[in-house]
């Protein structure tokens, strides 16, 4: 049986941050995606934090855990609150359609 | 005591900016003014405050108090109240008075508060966030304005996305080092002999978060489209006090816990600041917008101060904080005068909109020319004093390559803010800007009188940015 | 540990296996038999006489119902996601099963005792707005949808005031653990003390299991019958069986919580004879029966009304009553000493 | 094995019965019944009429306000947690940490309620 | 020499500068009391150079009419002012010239107060950048000239004024900010930005390359040194008239001023080494810039073009590095600016009388206006250096030194000076013995009161330096020779330091 280590997680969590920042930059068609690649980001970094505090047997890296799962909470409630305005404003949430500005 | 007395600029911040919204929210009438002149008066009373807080360090280090972060939180306080002495009338013409501008405004400087004396990546994280988020709503407040909720989903966007690649470089950091504390950070990171590879991906990752939010190059997508689509009262703030902020915590990290690998990350910051550089004076060129051209200035001017912190020598970091200082000042001149680019109640933000504003209102053409010609670095005005002194650290570190850059840059810069002031003087129209407020006025005023004025007696601020950048280097040593 | 083959990881696995069974079979049977007394009961309520056909009493109907289910055809609707469709109500079964891993009815009888079962129920019972949310998307019909944004709307309205309950429970245990919950109770239940958040906890329950008086999301009249209005036979059973397996759920962590779990509530000599499992059976069954009261006595809110309830009643209520408990308890030096 | 997944093995097998049991319910339902679709049958209810526009179409911007409440809310909760199972071992600081950052909560939720996020209407 | 004349000298223009923005009045009211006050301080300021040329000590070595005070101690920087023989003329010169600019533009109405306080500001500007002794105050007050120029080119001048005033900018911008990267690394280099000490501090000849390259990108655009002269041509032209004055007669001056301050004693290597470049780019400003002059159809570009050709031979002089020859640039450098002014002038006097300029329709001004030709005919001989004017002595000194260098190098800039003969009198012809044409025809006023009182004092000037130059030579004779001293030894020193293994 394979033994579960730090390496492991950190793959994972490399994984996680490149699908969330190409979920980024590829898609063109729903923020609510980007919102969501962005959650994966901070979940990345949480399981990089997670691992690390029990590798370290140090609390600090749950504890920033525990930050973070808060922050990500309070941008996605200001991230979903702005894409209510801009909904009501330009009638669509497509990313494709932010080019008033260009730049 | 000590503890209370740290924390009490924070502390002091978050209750008044909470007995404002509970003000402004229970009041029958609008009372935005009264808020926002209290808000002002509440960050003067922080700025006593901060002065009353003792040298030293509290909760295990995670807040760190010296002269380093009094000067930058200073400067922040200082951008804020400009900030919002200009919001006053702009926004009642443009029918966003609400009183939770200042209350916003209030919130981000307490993530900025903390931010700058963050002796723990955990206060920076949260730092950084409470200063992020409340500039995310910023941006959005004109929320029936199309532009405006673009520029806020695209600054929430890219914003977001730079704090989670800040946060997973924390996490490599924290992991590679095995702890969270700066100093503890700077041991550790000394004492492995052998760089690892872990701890250099995340110092990368961290300067990357930090340099999107100070939108160096080559992450400042967002910045011209967000300076020109906020209102430009948010505008005048973003361009000033989170930039301070940033920009000083970037030099606490890099030159803190992150010293001991000057020399893996000096040539990335020396390359950050060129193409900061670069294209902070190429991007501007083409632009029609007063405002987009004010973001490819800030960028060019975060590629200078860049510079000094590259040096990554004491001279370098009192180069780049006097820059900083210079730069928060023309700013706020600078969006004062776009702030009061108005016609019958409606913001105009091209730069044609100036024509024949030198025989219009002398004043102002006066003050914007000055603050133009600062931007560009012309001696006699204070912009030259901060070019100046980045240059000298640049070339003290023997990074003449980049300080050639940084000149070359800075004369084909000086062609767009030309550009302003020939439109102001040289070409004809009739402007018709409607009155401007005393509180534009004066900062305008202020600003352009300090820039002037400055050469006469530039002592002051070198010295008070010399024992802040000994502050840093000593708080690195510990 | 004993050693022997139960030390094994194999034995685990059958012992697991057994104690999974002993769990599940009787839960299926009260679920059935839920549906049934709540027939029997509304019946009895309006005059009525409820089912008496099948078998001594109509005893034998449940089970009628479920061959019935089990037989009529399985309609996937046009357009409809069908793995979600699928999915949906197995997920809803499932949540309301599996919260039931860690829940004691006896002194250390549970699956599972691990030293965050209350945290763990929490997080399952939060789960349940996804078979609601699945259900309702990948059906393809507007009043599914609909009704699955109510009704998501309303189990995470309620959600937050029972996690601010469970938490008023927590700081007077300081254990996650169930079995130290109920043990914490031995002295006095929580129902007495903390009685304003028995009574919280007891309605945002209705809530969150969708009953009435907060059953619009499947209100009849108004949207059909909210989130599973395309859902058929065994699918359609399945969320059925899921809010019953969620009402006998929540009338379990109220026996836990509040009720003293399987102590005996006259804690002297020929009650606490009764075995443990007896008294949870009892208060769960009472619990169950104000369940299916309120249902026959109680007209159905109106949506608003349902939502300022539980953002402006409960949340401050809880929130405030969480402090005062905390604060008696900091102020006294009454703090559990796990 | 190791201590932890001794604790949680039990909850996997229990969570493998629940849902094969599931799985076993629809599956034997879809094998049992006799399966007739034919295009009428299949069609969303939609009152007896010919469903008319994407049924997944924009909501009601309410339920965006109540997810962004919900979040909020629920991850103070999820501070509380930790807090209330230690309550006895931090001390006054930590108690009136937490009484801090519940009364800034507090702040933000008469914040809410008076702007009128909380009325559904 | 407790008296701070220099700092009076520098900060009274702006004072009255300010001076001008506090007064009331409408716009008439105001135009006019900024004439007078421009006119006041640029005398007063005269008055006060009069002063120091008197109060020069002609036989001491050292700088003069020193001043020092805090500025920024962090960095070593200081205010330090003072004159020695070489930069006491220029001040002179900038303090002569101002009031006669300030007359020249008296009858300008555009926005008066602005024009004046510009030129206020640029003789604030100049004064201070001949009179410093800090290296960052130089360059300040060098750059800093830019920004009344700018607006002065940009406002009042001609057609093209936008364009020309925009390249003038640019061009001169990006030369300084080289020089202040030099600046810096010299900075860097002897821990102060004090000129003394930085004369004193040697430089590796490497890197004394560079930093002679970064000088010269400065210092050639401001004297427009062939090629760097292309906005010249432009600015010139566009320039209000009062504004090609400034920039012909003094800021033209700043670049070789440089050469001598900085170049020469800094860079000595550097300076020997890159000496014959310097020669060929005078003499091809010299005989190129001739030839462009006379294939000029407008009395002020020909006259600018003249001016650049000048700026050719000023610069050979300097590289000469004996006495003669630095002298000789000196002399020149002072007698050109004089000279150049009242061409200039020569020029605004046609164009107060409403005339164009352009050559062919010009003509027969000779019979209409006497005194006008007189003095037109007698700067016209002094720019082509006809002996018993200031220009001759000028342009022998140069000659001679030249000649001790090489030969080929005094023949060559001699044949520049027959064709600037030739285009000079290509253009006295034209404009006062041909035959009147066009609306030359009408003319008939002489010129008026305020015009002799410009152009006399440069006719005197230039008539008494010609037939007496001692009174000039023997002023900054120790400062050059020091200078060609200094310059000698420290060759020879890196001679000999090559020498040794």
């Amino acid at each position: 049986m394979v033994t579960v280590g730090l390496a492991h997680y950190l793959v994972v969590a490399a994984l996680l941050l490149v699908i969330g920042i190409f979920g980024i930059f590829l898609n063109r068609k729903n923020v609510i995606v980007i919102m969501m690649s962005i959650e994966l980001i901070l979940l990345a970094a949480n399981i990089n934090f997670i691992a690390f505090s029990a590798a370290l047997h140090d609390m600090v890296g749950q504890v920033f855990a525990m930050f973070v799962l808060s922050v990500a909470a309070a941008e996605a409630a200001i991230g979903l609150a702005i894409v209510v305005v801009y909904f009501r404003n330009r009638g669509s949430i497509e990313v494709d359609d932010v080019t008033l500005m260009k730049g | 005591m000590a503890m209370l007395y740290t924390t009490l600029p924070v502390l002091f911040l978050a209750i008044a900016g909470m007995v404002m919204l509970m003000f402004g929210v229970f009041a029958r009438r609008d009372h935005t003014f009264a808020i926002t002149a209290a808000s002002i008066v509440a960050l003067a009373i922080t700025a006593r405050l901060i002065f009353a807080a003792p040298d030293g360090q509290v909760f295990h280090a995670m807040l760190v108090t010296n002269d380093f972060t009094r000067f930058a939180d200073i400067l922040v306080l200082v951008g804020a109240a400009g900030a919002l002495s200009l919001s006053v009338g702009f926004n009642e013409r443009t029918g966003i008075t609400r009183f939770e501008y200042p209350v916003l405004i209030l919130f981000s400087v307490i993530g900025m508060v903390v931010l700058v004396s963050a002796g723990d990546l955990l206060t920076l994280y949260i730092g950084f966030e409470i200063q992020s988020l409340a500039l995310y709503v910023l941006a959005t407040f004109a929320r029936n304005n199309v532009r405006s909720s673009e520029a806020g989903l695209k600054y929430f966007v890219l914003g977001a996305l730079s704090s989670g690649v800040l946060l997973y470089g924390i996490s490599l950091v924290y992991g590679f080092a095995g702890t969270t504390s700066f100093v503890d950070i700077a041991h550790a990171l000394a004492r492995h002999s052998m760089v690892s590879i872990g701890s250099t991906i995340g110092i990368v990752f961290v300067m990357v978060g930090l340099a999107f939010k100070i939108s160096a190059a080559p992450f400042h997508m967002w910045t011209p489209d967000v300076y020109e689509g906020s209102p430009s009262s948010v505008t005048a703030f973003f361009a000033t006090a989170p930039k301070v902020a940033t920009f000083a915590l970037l030099l606490r990290v890099m030159l803190g816990p992150f010293a001991p690998m000057l020399a893996q990350w000096q040539d990335l910051v020396q390359i950050v600041a060129a193409a900061s550089m670069v294209i902070g004076a190429l991007g501007a060129i083409g632009q029609s917008n007063i405002k987009r051209l004010m973001a490819y200035s800030s960028i060019g001017h975060m590629g200078y101060a860049l510079m000094g912190l590259a040096a990554g020598t004491v001279t370098g970091v009192r180069g780049a904080l006097i820059y900083l200082a210079i730069y928060l000042v023309m700013s706020l001149g600078t969006f004062g005068c776009i702030i009061a680019m108005s016609r019958k109640g409606k913001p105009v933000e091209r730069i044609d909109d100036l024509a024949g504003m030198a025989s219009e209102d002398g004043r102002y053409a006066l003050a914007l020319a000055v603050l133009m010609l600062a931007m560009a670095g012309i001696p006699p005005l204070s912009g030259f004093f901060g070019k100046l002194y980045v240059f000298l650290a640049a070339i003290r570190s023997g990074l003449d390559v980049l300080a050639v850059i940084g000149v070359a840059t800075s004369a084909i810069a000086a062609f767009y803010y030309l550009r302003v002031i020939k439109v102001m003087y040289f070409d004809t129209g009739t402007p018709g800007f409607d009155r401007r407020t005393a509180g534009i006025n004066l900062v305008i005023g202020v600003s352009a009188a300090v820039t002037v004025l400055f050469v006469f007696y530039p002592s002051p601020l070198s010295t008070v940015s010399s024992y802040a950048a000994h502050a840093l280097f000593q708080s690195a040593k510990f | 540990m004993q050693g022997g083959f139960f030390a094994t990881d194999f034995g685990i696995l059958i012992l697991t296996l057994l104690k999974s069974l002993a769990l599940i079979v009787p839960l299926l049977i009260g679920v059935a038999y839920l549906t049934y007394a709540e027939r029997k009961i509304l019946a009895a309520v309006q005059l009525r006489r409820g089912p008496n056909v099948v078998g001594p009493f109509g005893l034998w109907q449940p089970f009628a119902d479920a061959i019935k289910m089990l037989f009529k055809e399985t309609i996937i609707p046009d357009g409809a996601n069908r793995f979600l469709f699928l999915i949906a109500p197995i997920i809803t079964f499932g949540l309301a099963i599996i919260a039931w891993a860690v829940i004691p009815v006896n002194d250390h009888w549970a699956i599972a005792s691990i030293n965050v079962g209350l945290l763990y129920l929490f997080a399952i019972s939060s789960l349940g707005v996804y078979g609601v949310i699945i259900a309702g998307w990948a059906s393809n019909s507007k009043f599914a949808f609909l009704g699955a944004m109510r009704s998501a709307a309303q189990m995470v309205s309620y959600e937050v005031s029972i996690g601010l309950v469970i938490l008023s429970v927590l700081v007077c245990t300081g254990s996650l653990n169930l079995n130290q919950i109920v043990l914490a109770q031995r002295t006095i239940w929580f129902a007495i003390p903390l009685l304003p958040m028995l009574v919280v906890f007891f309605i945002s329950g209705l809530a969150e299991t969708n009953r009435a008086p907060f059953d619009l999301p499947e209100g009849e009249s108004e949207i059909v019958a909210g989130f599973f209005v395309e859902y058929s036979a065994m699918s359609f059973a399945l969320f059925f069986l899921g809010e019953y397996a969620n009402m006998i759920l929540m009338s379990g962590m109220t026996t836990i919580l509040f009720l003293g779990g399987w102590l005996s509530p006259i804690p002297f000599a020929p009650f606490t004879w009764v075995p443990g499992p007896i008294w949870f059976i009892l208060k769960v069954v009472l619990c169950l029966f104000v369940f299916l009261w309120v249902r026959a006595t109680l007209p159905r809110f109106r949506y608003d009304q349902l939502m300022q309830l539980g953002w402006k009643v409960f949340l401050p209520f809880s929130l405030a009553w969480l402090v005062i408990t905390a604060s008696a308890l900091e102020i006294f030096g009454w703090l559990p000493h796990a | 094995m190791q201590p932890i997944l001794h604790d949680y093995f039990p909850i996997l097998v229990f969570v493998a019965i629940a849902g094969l049991l599931g799985i076993a319910f629809v599956a034997g339902s879809l094998l049992a019944a006799r399966q007739n679709p034919y295009g009428e049958k299949l069609s969303a209810y939609e009152c007896g009429f010919e469903p008319f526009s994407d049924a997944r179409r924009k909501f009601d911007v309410r339920y965006y306000l109540v997810a962004i409440l919900f979040i909020i809310f629920d991850v103070e909760i999820a501070f509380l947690f930790p807090w209330a199972v230690s309550l006895s071992r931090i001390g006054a600081l930590g108690f009136w940490s937490m009484i801090g950052f519940l009364a800034i909560l507090t702040v933000g939720f008469i914040y809410e309620w008076r702007k009128g996020a909380l009325d559904w209407e | 020499m407790n008296f701070p004349l220099l700092s009076l000298m520098i900060w009274l223009p702006l004072v009255g500068a300010g001076l001008m923005f506090v007064t009331q009045g409408n716009e008439i009211v105001a135009a006019r009391n900024a004439r007078w006050i421009a006119l006041w301080t640029s005398l007063i300021v005269m008055i006060l150079a009069i002063v120091m040329l008197l109060g020069f000590n002609p036989a001491a070595h050292d700088f003069q009419f020193t001043e020092t005070a805090h500025w920024i101690p962090q960095f070593h920087v200081a205010y330090r002012l003072g004159v020695d023989g070489i930069s006491l003329f220029f001040v002179a010169l900038s303090a002569l010239l101002t009031p006669i600019a300030v007359l020249a533009s008296w009858r300008e109405t555009r926005r008066v107060r602005d024009y004046m306080a510009a030129f206020l500001l640029l003789e604030t500007m100049t004064i201070g950048m001949f009179c410093s002794l800090d290296f960052l105050m130089f360059y300040m007050f060098f750059e800093g000239v830019l920004i009344p120029m700018y607006v002065i080119i940009g406002v009042w001048g001609g057609e093209r004024r936008v364009y020309a005033a925009i390249k003038f900018f640019v061009y001169t911008l990006a030369g300084s900010l080289l020089m202040l990267l030099a600046l810096v690394w010299m900075w860097h280099n002897a821990g102060t930005t004090n000129m003394i000490v930085l004369m004193h501090t040697p430089i590796p000849p490497h890197i004394q390359d560079w930093l002679f390259l970064a000088f010269l990108a400065s210092f050639g655009v401001k004297a427009a040194v062939w090629p760097l002269h292309t906005w010249l041509p432009d600015a010139y032209g566009e320039a209000p008239l009062p504004g090609t004055i400034m920039l012909a007669a003094v800021l033209s001056k700043m670049g070789a001023y440089g050469f001598l301050r900085f170049s020469l004693p800094m860079l000595p290597q550097a300076s020997a080494y890159f000496a014959p470049l310097m020669f060929v780019l005078g003499i091809m400003a010299v005989i190129y810039i001739s030839f462009a002059a006379l294939a000029q159809t407008d009395m002020k570009r020909m006259i600018a073009y003249s001016s650049v050709a000048h700026m050719g031979l000023i610069v050979v002089g300097i590289f000469t590095f004996t006495v003669e020859g630095i002298e000789g640039a000196l002399f020149q450098m002072v007698s050109h600016g004089l000279v150049i002014a009242a061409l200039f002038l020569c020029v605004g006097v046609l164009l107060a009388r409403g005339h164009s300029l352009r050559l062919d329709q010009l003509g027969g001004l000779a019979a209409r206006m006497p005194v006008y030709a007189a003095f037109l005919m007698l700067f016209v001989m002094a720019n082509v250096g006809l002996p018993g004017t200031s220009g001759f002595v000028g342009e022998i000194l140069v000659m001679i030194g030249a000649i001790q260098v090489n030969f080929w190098v005094a023949l060559l800039t001699g044949t520049g000076m027959i064709l600037s003969v030739a285009y000079m009198l290509v253009l006295t012809r034209r404009v006062l013995f041909d035959h009147a044409r066009g609306i030359a025809s009408a003319l008939i006023d002489d010129i008026s009161g305020r015009e002799w009182a410009m152009l006399a004092p440069l006719a005197i000037l230039v008539i008494v330096l010609g037939f007496i130059p001692n009174g000039l030579t023997f002023a900054f004779n120790n400062a050059v020779k020091d200078l060609v001293h200094a310059h000698m030894s420290a060759l020879g020193q890196a001679h000999l330091a090559m020498a040794k293994p």
